[in-house]
């Protein structure tokens, strides 16, 4: 059965983005948010240690200085017109979600209070600056809540459980809606728009080692490839140092914020040698590789492949107070108290830097030329505008959320008042419908989860923290395989009710695409930058891959176009910490 | 009805804390101490008749062996009931000892025990 | 009207805060709850402990109940009388509410309950003001 | 180790009532009670339904009565489970399939307690500012993840579905005590209702239900005050 729906404004995904673009875009226009999980289940409420602005409250801190960490941060690779706006916006919207309620930690004197997080400076590099507002360690869970509340408040429409498989753009390429699967019931429902913001989140499943939600799989940059929209910077994907051993459980950064130190087998404070002035507070790529280059020189915990993040000193009640969550993570899944002994964590795969190509309003760029596409808007970690270039900075995800996710809201609904319905294709479904027949039709060969197990594997182990040319070829050749097998699977499960099997194997198939892309971009990429590390490029090369990779699917192969940096405020420097 | 089986099946196979089972005891003995009461008022007005109601009422009522027996369970609810009362009062009235509910708990039912036994000792004395 | 989240209807109560007067009951039922931890409690324990159930007789009642003491005792036993049923049904009511949904029957269990406590509070009221024997003299009296 | 899964099933296409299904797994001592339920799905029947998302007991998505209580999937290890592990749906929640449940009555009743701060007097420009005692004051019911183990644990919702439940209260209580919000009034009376906190028997299956180790009975007790007294200044 296919239902059919019509507002101005859809929004695909409800986390911290999405929610901040409907509550903006509901201003201007009647919008409607799409979800495949519940508002309150998403991603964004993982977040823990801070969001990232230069309120100055503890330590004399300005926007700029917010740019330029950032800017460095990113290895120089991020857009600097985009990181200047997102900084020097990041203050009045904090005040903002202040204001909606957000329940900050406060200092002495009740203003929103701060602490210091890696990579984050004062006076260009100078020294650690106090700049991440925090809610306890659960800041990503209170904005997410309170993003929810806000939407709540203001009557916004939400599609709970309902799965985009298709984004539909007229004759001429503009957007006109979207195709959802309703998950309860199984059936169909087109979504007919004049504006559509995806706000969808990362893919960090392609990774066997990662923080990221069963339900990060890339479903919206996957839906926009298939298009034949182009992705940005895919080669860029961020490791976060401090994953729990094993489980990739997030132990946040603000540990190390607090005063946490990471240590090697030897007790060694090992990041002193790697950043002398940041010391653990050196922004993550950096750390990652630090952590990886101990394990390779056997100074991991026992020979293992994890090293220590010692809390120990800091005393019960900062742990229970200000690292509450993470102490909490650390009691059940491993049996440690925090306050008594250190944490083994290893790198752990966590954000994605690239995404759908966007500029600073969110609309989505058709090609490295920058044309865009009319009526269709991406903000979050989905997108790439690109603000975190090659390496994010920690607390910068959130910031990113809620500025371009206002950002995009707005423009969204401003789009809506300018512009007429387009005509909606005739029959938009039947692709879907069809796919949907043939997979639920096929007695294949393949079990989606070994299939899976299998690339999560290949890519951690090939396309993780360092990378060759010869593991990445590897790696991209058997992703290209098991792209084949994908399409090759039983689905289990034949009903229409609440058939979360079929919509495994459809995620899969999306994790596939994400991560053929990624170790494409990956071996183009002759240089070692941010988060992208080749051992056999092991310099950064300013001159030839100064660039932001476009990759995009023609006739079934990724082609890759190349776009200068926008560089306006900093030149290239050396980046130490 | 369906309602009532159901939700004490749910009560019964739920693994839930002392306090789940010290509300469904409180429940079953403050319904049991009602039923008491209405037999009671009822008696005593039959036996505020005279002499010869009273002797029977009594009798058949109060002193004989089964009435001893249930007289038992009447000091029992009385007991636990007034004493996990006082529980739930003190927790409503200071809700942050919440946090101790099951040393409360605890508590409670040794206080119970600490009477109910030598009451039920000189409740059966003569019965055996 | 609330945000809807799917297309499934929801069920059961939306609107919550119609007046009421459950918190003045609820207020109730902990300062009876309190007043009877004494009177109850020493009720019992006199009763069965220390006077002993076997003990008490017809002349006991009628002694007790007498003289300027008697008042005191028909006001202690009145005052067990009001609380005690109106605490119990009370309770009563709670469980009725929790169990049985159906508006009819709620109704009527409830009305029993009450209708049947009220009848039995003016019974053991009439017991206490006429005393022992006095039911017996008051039928007496009626039946000529 | 190798451990027996007795799950319980239901396909509404297929099925009149709810049945067991018994699994065998081979699982890790720190695996969770998720993984285990993942290898049935993955590697034994792939109908089997549950919500899940981050695996780490913030989103909410996976609980569930687990050997007869009310948990979430990915905060009990295997290790504690025993040698069998019985996983069934919440209880008193209209049942989707296998461990599904429809989560609307849930969220309506959140909704009902008007969840989102209500301030009209901003500052003009710039923070607004609350002291640490203030901020202190509502701190342990903003952890509150929505994931209903506390109201589907709570009898009274048993034998009544239409009682507001601890969650809601706790959601109301973030706001009450939160001196920014200008609204308590509205929401008291919202929980003043017969259906309201006074179906609350302090029976603290929320507390030891709560994933998020809220002291759940100790909010409704205070909002309970606050209906009594009047709000604290």
């Amino acid at each position: 059965m296919i239902h059919t729906h019509k507002f101005e404004t859809i929004v695909v995904g409800a986390g911290g983005a999405g929610l901040m673009a409907a509550l903006y875009a509901s201003q201007g226009s009647d919008t409607a948010v799409l979800t495949k999980l519940y508002p309150t289940r998403s991603h964004t409420g993982t977040a823990q240690g801070g969001i990232g602005a230069a309120l100055g409250n503890l330590d004399e801190d300005r926007a700029e200085w917010h740019t330029f960490d950032t800017i460095k941060g990113s290895d120089y690779l991020a857009d600097q017109d985009a990181v200047d706006i997102m900084c020097q916006e990041a203050v009045n919207v904090i005040y903002e979600l202040e204001h909606m309620g957000l329940p900050f930690d406060r200092t002495p004197e009740g203003k929103i209070a701060q602490r210091p997080f890696g990579g984050h400076t004062s006076n260009f590099g100078e020294k650690p600056v106090r700049r991440a507002c925090h809610a306890a360690d659960r800041t990503g869970h209170m904005i997410l809540q309170t993003l929810y509340q806000q939407c709540i408040a203001r009557n916004v429409r939400f599609f709970d459980e309902f799965h985009v498989l298709d984004l539909l753009l007229s004759a001429d390429g503009q957007a006109t809606g979207v195709v959802a699967y309703e998950i309860d019931t199984g059936d169909l429902h087109v979504f007919h728009g004049k504006a559509l913001i995806f706000s969808t989140g990362g893919f960090g499943r392609i990774w066997e080692i990662t923080s990221n939600a069963h339900s990060l799989t890339g479903d919206g940059p996957a839906i926009a490839l298939h298009k034949g929209l182009p992705l940005e910077d895919m080669e860029f994907f961020q490791f976060h140092p401090t994953g729990i051993y094993k489980m990739g459980i997030l132990i946040t950064e603000g540990v190390r914020g607090e005063g946490g130190i990471l240590r090697n087998r030897d007790g060694e404070r090992f990041m002193e040698r790697y950043a002398p002035n940041l010391k653990d507070l050196a922004s993550r790529d950096v750390v990652s590789r630090a952590i990886y280059l101990e394990v390779r020189d056997n100074k991991g915990i026992d020979g293992g492949r994890y090293v220590h993040l010692d809390a120990t000193h800091l005393g019960r009640q900062v742990v229970e107070t200000k690292l509450e969550d993470s102490a909490e993570f650390c009691r059940t899944y491993l049996g440690i108290d925090p306050a008594v002994e250190p944490m083994p964590v290893q790198p752990t795969a966590h954000y994605a830097m690239g995404g759908i190509p966007t500029n600073v309003d969110g609309e989505v760029q058709r090609n490295a030329s920058g044309a865009v596409v009319p009526g269709f808007y991406a903000a979050g970690e989905v997108a790439c505008v690109s603000v975190h270039g090659a390496n994010r900075l920690g607390t910068n995800s959130l910031v990113d959320l809620v500025v371009f996710g206002k950002r995009a809201g707005k423009a969204a609904a401003a789009y809506c008042q300018q512009n007429d319905w387009a005509e909606l294709p005739a029959e938009t479904w039947q692709p879907v419908q069809a796919m949907l027949q043939r997979m639920m039709d096929k007695d294949g060969q393949y079990n989606a989860a070994d299939l899976r197990a299998e690339m999560q594997s290949l890519m951690m182990d090939n396309v993780g923290v360092f990378r060759t040319e010869e593991g990445i070829q590897s790696a991209l050749n058997r992703v290209r395989e098991l792209q084949e097998c994908a399409q090759d699977i039983t689905v289990m499960d034949k009903g229409k009710r609440f058939n979360t099997d079929i919509l495994e194997a459809i995620e899969l198939q999306n994790l596939l695409d994400l991560a053929e892309v990624t170790a494409a971009s990956a071996l183009a990429r002759q240089e070692s930058r941010g988060a992208h590390s080749r051992e056999d490029f092991k310099a950064r090369d300013d001159e030839n891959w100064l660039t932001h990779t476009y990759a995009s699917e023609v006739d079934g192969k990724i082609n890759l176009e190349y776009a200068p940096v926008n560089i306006t405020i900093h030149n290239p420097e050396e980046r130490t910490y | 009805m369906a309602a009532l089986v159901a939700s004490l099946y749910k009560s019964i196979s739920y693994r839930g804390a002392e306090g789940q089972w010290a509300w469904i005891l409180h429940r079953a003995s403050g319904l049991g101490i009602v039923l008491f009461l209405y037999m009671h008022i009822l008696s005593i007005f039959v036996a505020a008749i005279g002499p010869e109601p009273y002797e029977w009422v009594h009798k058949t009522l109060y002193t004989s062996p089964p009435a001893k027996v249930m007289e038992v369970f009447l000091l029992f609810g009385v007991l636990y009931h007034a004493a996990n009362g006082m529980r739930i009062i003190i927790i409503d009235f200071f809700p942050a000892l919440g946090k101790y509910q099951r040393t409360i708990v605890r508590i409670e039912l040794a206080l119970v025990a600490i009477v109910l036994v030598p009451a039920a000792i000189i409740t059966l004395q003569g019965l055996f | 009207m609330a945000v809807t989240s799917s297309s499934r209807p929801v069920q059961g109560k939306l609107r919550y805060g119609a007046p009421n007067h459950e918190h003045k009951i609820w207020l109730f039922m902990r300062l009876s709850g309190l007043v009877m931890f004494v009177t109850v409690v020493f009720h019992l324990l006199y009763m069965h402990m220390f006077v002993r159930v076997e003990n008490i007789t017809f002349d006991n009642i009628a002694e007790r109940w007498s003289g300027p003491a008697g008042v005191f005792w028909r006001l202690f036993d009145a005052s067990l009388l009001f609380i005690g049923m109106a605490h119990g049904m009370n309770g009563v009511r709670f469980s009725i509410n929790d169990y049985v949904h159906n508006r009819f029957l709620n109704f009527l269990l409830t009305a029993a309950v009450y209708g049947i406590g009220l009848l039995l509070i003016l019974l053991g009221s009439l017991a206490i003001i006429l005393g022992a024997g006095g039911v017996g003299r008051l039928f007496e009296s009626v039946m000529g | 180790m190798r451990i027996k899964m007795r799950i319980r099933r239901f396909n509404p296409e297929a099925d009149s009532k709810p049945w067991w299904g018994e699994y065998w797994v081979d699982v890790e001592e720190s695996d969770r009670v998720l993984d285990a339920l993942h290898q049935v799905k993955w590697y034994q029947d792939g109908a089997l339904t549950l919500r899940r998302s981050c695996a780490h007991g913030i989103c909410g998505s996976d609980a569930m009565v687990i050997n007869g209580r009310n948990a979430l999937a990915c905060k009990v290890l295997m290790q504690d489970v025993g040698d069998v592990c019985q996983v069934e749906p919440l209880r008193n929640m209209p049942l989707i399939k296998d461990l599904v449940v429809d989560m609307e009555p849930f969220f309506a009743k959140y909704r009902a307690v008007l969840p989102y701060l209500i301030n009209d007097n901003l500052p003009a420009s710039g923070e607004r500012y609350q002291s640490q005692e203030a901020r202190a004051r509502y701190d342990d019911t903003t952890k509150c993840i929505l994931c209903a183990a506390c109201t589907t644990s709570c009898p009274s919702f048993w034998a009544n579905e239409d009682y507001i439940g601890p969650a809601a209260i706790v959601q109301a209580h973030r706001f009450i005590f939160d001196d920014r919000d200008d609204a308590a009034d509205l929401r008291l009376r919202v929980l003043n209702d017969v259906d309201g906190v006074w179906r609350c028997r302090t029976v603290f299956n929320c507390v030891q239900a709560c994933p998020r180790e809220i002291d759940v009975t100790r909010a409704i007790g205070e909002v309970k005050l606050a209906l009594l007294n009047g709000l604290e200044e």
